[in-house]
């Protein structure tokens, strides 16, 4: 029996600016359970990434603010808590690690100050101890000579290194989620496998679950249990990983996976889905993949489906299946049309 | 028959490396060291590699954007460095370039129907309604209108400016179109969009490609034959179908495993190579690839391996094959 | 490290060389006989013969110009027309004190300036930041040389509190170095400002956020650091900037530094202590400089490792 | 896109009663003949000393002039003196930037090391050297503060034309075979403006304080010329009695000053809404 580390019901992250309101995240429901990954695809504006500065609670406020939902994290809802308290989580329980690991370090300290300060803060360990367990952290992401290079500045290792540092920092405290949040897209192809095969090992080594975020639908499809796609701020499919990639559910997902090349299964042309990805300001109405859609139908103009769910661990956001539902059960999910 | 239509023979291009006043080194980052290939006429040829390998580089010494340090560039049977100013600025009309980054590849105030009709301008190809007829031609063609002629760089999205900087390009009239890493900063979703405009052009314009970029599965889907590049050298070159399935070079194979695959019931063969790129400014002796390579030898670090052609027209720089 | 330095120090050589050139030439670019300018328009053809002598300008130029630099590095500037003193012995006289309001500013400038400027960041589009924005912007503002007679106004003819003008004793510098110091005060303190709200905004503070450091920690330490880089810049050129704003100063309060030494050689045309004046303070900056340089290495690794 | 830039700008109310204090300033230097009450050389020995009356607003100085006209006539004289300095020292700058920058090398060595060179006079020290070689008056001033502000012109242009000269548009141009007068012309010099502009409008400010600081050492414009600052160095000697000579010319610069920079940091906002903080 899995027991659930995280559920997320209903959450909205908004921006408030001067454009208008940026609807961000717009009512994401997710689960993640003890020692599962999680993948999070989707393209720019979906949200993705504001999606786990959400659950990190590091939303820049103003202009952005969680306006509804919760984040139940161990049952505690991370939406409710005092700031003393989430500190008390960052970093500690809940780690992150970031994009560009380039500019994810403070240029200004060595790596093993910025190491050793977390041990300092959570576990309130002495310099000494900090360090021994500094370099055993460093030893264990796979950096050679760490009593050496904690000594260095950030702008001496090179990017995939500082990614490796950036994971250490975010795994010393043990933490039970890690959050990465396109962790290998500033990186080459050959450094980009090393890093995510450190992830893959860590994770059964520690035993962490890990939220993967990332737009390149290679990357989850080897290491996540489940993925959830997302587009213009929503859940548009939830499955588990297998189905997913044999059976995409969501004609997004469908036109995601079909416009990949494939080295295995080469076609001359590739499947396109038209036009572009809808500015974070300017969702559409109804439906939000609409107007793109080849199987749009005159209801998705109008009105937004919900989130239901096909089968245990299937879930899509779309009018094809609500109908055919409709048909076949009343699902309290869905509504009559 | 098959013609060539550009060769590079031997060019290299040194960076002098940034010097202080007292320690006037005299160290080069060679950026390109050595590389010799041959494009024909309407094919795809692709250059691969991770950052620091010299595929820009390359790309842009073709088009004289940066002067090599030495070799030769051939043009259509013409050595194109030896040309003086008058000619080299009429073949600018047959070679373009389109760039990887689409927010920065346009003046953000020039209007679109301004940018692409400078390069009409300064060949003085057509003036009044004429250059505007051919501007809205170009648009079309890249699957814009003449309802965006007036609209200004930032009102489009990537992918359109992607679509605009390839108009730019067409409106030369080019043979060879130089396409620096062209879908890499795109969305997923869109990336397939530009790269079916670009095989619907290339056989409408008759256009011949050089296509660099460091994603092997565009690479792969794009492209009739490709050069593997590392830290400024050409490890390998093969036609597709020879590359992808019987890689030769160690570093080829590295990289054909480290490609994400979309299928999670593929067993991938976690071939992970080890270590981090070495810097083109001090790259390792011998063989480059030798510090991450599993079957380097002795002699791989002190004898660098030449490209040899190993059959099919398989060239394979890798002492393996000695 | 030590190369950083070397290289610096040898960028620094050509600069001063310039300025040795420029000083050298004030001479020979002055419009018509600087020996006849500088005696006057009714001297007799015998005294304009005596200046240009004294000034050596009867020598080939090549040769002038190496035994001003030989002389110069010797400490000799030559002899002042007024008072036929060495120009060096003078300026030492009069340097010390122009030195002690400089530093005074500079202090008086950073301690208020950043105090100001991280005010003003903590409290973002607050009621602090406006304050202190509002202060900053006014002292950027004010000439020197009226924010001088305005203190001069209040403190002294009003109040009483203050001398007004002489530097006979410790107090005598306080409206001086306020009245210096003030306009830096105001650059330090915007620049504070801004360079925290940029630093704020970089991804590690992210990351710092995201270890679940404390909020001070992010903000004294891991922000507060970057932030200081810039700003320390900006003191180092600015204590040049007060060096020769001395000269403006020690008007208003009729100080007998080195900045009103050098106005009253330009109101006289006594070229050799204009020359030596303007030497010291230029060759001052620039060693200044250096020295900041230096400092900003060791705060940023990324200057010493590139 | 330069309407959204007005906009921005007229969002910042500060900036904009900056820019309307300048406009009044400009005014009042363009129609001052016409609304100065009195002559501002006129000697009345027989009313000096008079403190604020309603025939005089601002009081007389010594020599029973009035100190609001020659406030209004000093206006002239400093807004132009910076105008003209400023418009030089553009024309100087940009020229020596953009070529320093495009063409890199040799050239931009020696420019930047003549640069270099001039930023070695701190402040107003450079100006005191270049007046103490040309003499003092309004043209020598106008060039001393010229020369003052050419090296941060420079700098400023080409450092803007080297991050320029990286991107992709520009290659593109070169790629379709521009020369190099259009490439600079058309798209380097545009797309630089934004930081020239702020900085210009940043140094009309500094330019009045270095011209005003030189008038009030005796080195800039001469008295009984009503310049700004050789008015607050006559109010100097008159701060016991009548503190508004000095009082009335220092507000006026400080208020000048201010305006400008207020001014100069809304355009910075506008143009680049990104460094907005």
């Amino acid at each position: 029996m899995t027991k659930e580390l995280l559920e997320i019901k209903n959450l909205k992250t908004y921006f408030f600016t001067d454009e208008g309101t940026v609807r961000a995240v717009d009512g994401v429901d997710l689960e993640l359970n003890k020692g599962e990954t999680l993948g999070i695809v989707g393209e720019s504006g979906s949200g993705k990434s504001m999606m786990s500065l959400s659950i990190m609670g590091l939303i820049p406020n103003p202009p952005g603010k969680i306006v509804d939902g919760q984040i139940n994290f161990k049952d505690k809802n991370l939406c409710k808590i005092s700031k003393s308290e989430y500190r008390r989580i960052r970093g500690n329980e809940i780690s992150m690690i970031f994009q560009e690991p380039m500019t994810s370090l403070n240029p200004v300290f060595t790596i093993g100050k910025q190491i050793m300060e977390v041990y300092k803060h959570h576990q309130g360990l002495s310099k000494a101890e900090a360090k021994e367990k500094t370099i055993e952290m460093l030893k264990l992401v796979g950096i050679s000579m760490p009593e050496r290079r904690i000594h260095e500045y950030p702008n001496q290792l090179s990017g995939g290194m500082r990614q490796r540092v950036m994971i250490a920092m975010a795994l010393a405290c043990n933490p039970e989620l890690l959050i990465a949040d396109e962790p290998t897209t500033a990186l080459d192809v050959t450094i980009q496998a090393q890093i995510l095969k450190l992830m893959d090992d860590l994770k059964h080594k520690l035993n962490t679950s890990i939220i993967l975020i990332t737009h390149n639908l290679g990357v989850v499809a080897q290491t996540a249990d489940k993925i959830i796609v997302m587009y213009a701020g929503k859940v548009m499919e939830y499955s588990d990983t297998k189905s997913i990639f044999k059976n995409p559910k969501h004609p997004y997902t469908e036109g995601l996976l079909d416009s990949i090349p494939k080295i295995d299964k080469p076609v001359d042309r590739l499947s396109a889905i038209p036009g572009t990805v809808p500015s974070s300001n300017d969702f559409p109405t109804g439906c939000s993949f609409y107007p793109r859609c080849k199987y749009a139908m005159e209801i998705c103009k109008e009105k937004g489906p919900d989130l239901i769910k096909l089968e245990d661990d299937v879930q899509v956001r779309c009018w094809k299946y609500i109908e055919e539902k409709t048909f076949v059960s009343k699902d309290h999910h869905s509504e009559k049309v | 028959m098959e013609k060539t239509i550009l060769e590079v023979k031997n060019a290299k291009k040194y960076f002098p490396m940034k010097k202080g006043l007292l320690f006037n080194s005299s160290e080069n980052v060679k950026a390109v060291d050595d590389i010799s290939f041959t494009i024909q006429e309407g094919e795809t040829f692709g250059i691969v590699g991770e950052s620091g390998c010299g595929k820009s580089t390359t790309g842009r010494m073709i088009l004289r954007l940066i002067e090599p340090t030495e070799g030769e560039i051939i043009y259509k049977g013409e050595n194109i460095l030896d040309l003086p100013k008058d000619k080299m600025q009429k073949l600018r009309r047959e070679m373009q370039i389109i760039f990887q980054d689409p927010y920065s590849s346009l003046d953000p105030r020039f209007t679109i129907g301004k940018t692409i009709g400078e390069v009409l301008d300064i060949h003085k190809i057509a003036k009044g309604k004429e250059k505007r007829e051919r501007i809205i031609q170009l648009l079309e063609a890249v699957g814009l209108g003449a309802q965006h002629f007036n609209r200004y760089p930032h009102e489009f999205s990537g992918g359109q400016r992607q679509r605009i900087g390839i108009a730019r390009a067409l409106a030369l009239n080019p043979s060879l179109l130089i396409c620096d890493e062209p879908v890499s900063a795109l969305d997923v979703s869109v990336q397939a969009q530009i790269v079916n405009l670009m095989q619907d052009l290339q056989k409408e314009f008759q256009l011949t490609y050089l296509f660099i970029s460091h994603d092997l599965s565009v690479v792969h889907h794009i492209c009739d034959r490709i050069a593997v590049m590392y830290i400024g050298k050409i490890v390998e070159t093969a036609d597709k179908k020879t590359l992808f399935e019987k890689p030769a070079h160690p570093y080829t194979r590295a990289l054909l495993s480290a490609i994400p695959v979309t299928d999670p019931e593929v067993a991938t063969t976690n071939e992970v190579l080890e270590g981090d790129i070495p810097s083109p400014a001090n790259p390792p002796t011998g063989c480059r690839f030798h510090t991450r390579c599993k079957f380097a030898t002795e002699i791989c670090r002190k004898v660098e391996p030449e490209l040899k052609d190993i059959g099919d027209g398989q060239l394979v720089a890798c002492h393996l094959y000695e | 490290m030590l190369r950083f330095i070397i290289n610096r120090i040898f960028q620094v050589i050509p600069v001063l060389l310039g300025i040795t050139i420029l000083v050298f030439s004030m001479l020979h670019l002055i419009p018509g006989d600087p020996a006849r300018t500088m005696v006057g328009i009714e001297a007799s053809a015998e005294q304009i013969e005596q200046a240009r002598e004294e000034l050596g300008l009867n020598r080939p130029l090549h040769e002038q110009f190496f035994s001003f630099v030989g002389n110069a590095i010797k400490g000799d500037l030559g002899e002042s027309i007024r008072t036929s003193l060495p120009v060096t012995e003078e300026i030492l006289n009069r340097l010390p004190i122009t030195i002690n309001i400089a530093i005074g500013a500079t202090i008086f400038a950073t301690f208020f300036g950043m105090l100001f400027g991280i005010i003003a960041a903590i409290n973002h589009n607050k009621f602090g930041d406006g304050l202190t924005m509002v202060i900053s912007l006014l002292s950027v503002s004010t000439p020197s040389y009226f924010l001088g007679l305005l203190l001069m106004l209040v403190f002294s003819l009003h109040l009483g509190w203050l001398p007004t003008i002489g530097i006979s004793t410790p107090i005598h510098y306080i409206l001086p170095i306020v009245t210096l110091g003030a306009q830096a005060m105001g650059l330090i303190a915007r620049m504070t400002r801004s360079g925290m709200l940029d630093v704020l905004r970089q991804d590690y503070i992210r990351t710092a956020r995201a270890k679940g450091l404390p909020e001070r920690v992010v903000i004294y330490i891991h922000a507060f650091k970057n932030a200081l880089i810039p700003v320390v810049t900006v003191v180092g050129l600015r204590f040049g900037g007060l060096l020769a704003g001395t000269v403006l100063v020690e008007s208003v309060f009729a100080v007998p530094g080195i900045g009103r030494f050098m106005v009253e050689a330009v109101l006289i045309r006594d070229y050799p202590v204009v020359q030596g004046t303007v030497l010291v303070v230029a060759v001052s900056f620039v060693l200044i400089n250096l020295l900041v340089d230096i400092i900003y290495g060791l705060l940023d690794p990324r200057v010493r490792y590139t | 896109m330069d309407q959204q830039v007005i906009k921005r700008f007229l969002k910042r109310k500060v900036s904009v009663f900056g820019g309307l204090i300048i406009i009044m300033f400009i005014l009042t230097a363009i129609f001052g003949p016409l609304v100065a009450p009195y002559d501002p050389l006129q000697q009345n020995l027989a009313n000096s000393y008079k403190g604020i009356s309603s025939d005089h607003l601002l009081g007389t100085d010594n020599l029973g002039r009035d100190t609001l006209s020659r406030l209004i006539y000093g206006a002239r004289i400093s807004l132009g003196i910076s105008l003209a300095s400023i418009g030089l020292a553009l024309i100087i700058g940009v020229s020596l930037g953009v070529t320093a920058g495009y063409y890199g090398g040799r050239v931009d060595n020696l420019i930047m090391r003549f640069v270099d060179i001039l930023l070695a006079f701190p402040g107003i020290l450079l100006a005191i050297a270049i007046v103490a070689i040309l003499g003092n008056g309004l043209v020598n001033t106008m060039i001393a503060v010229a020369i003052f502000s050419v090296p941060d012109f420079a700098r400023i242009v080409r450092s803007s034309v080297i991050s320029l000269k990286e991107t992709e548009f520009i290659e593109a141009c070169r790629a379709a075979g521009a020369s190099d007068i259009r490439i600079i012309t058309k798209h380097i010099i545009p797309n630089s403006l934004s930081p020239l502009i702020v900085q210009a409008t940043l140094m009309l400010g500094t330019a009045i304080l270095i011209a005003s600081g030189l008038s009030f050492l005796g080195l800039g414009v001469q008295p009984p010329n009503p310049e700004w600052g050789a008015m607050l160095s006559q109010g100097r000697e008159l701060l016991r009695s009548s503190p508004l000579v000095a009082i009335a010319p220092g507000a006026a610069i400080t208020f000048v000053v201010l305006s400008f920079s207020l001014v100069g940091d809304g355009l910075r906002d506008a143009l680049d809404p990104k460094l907005k903080n």
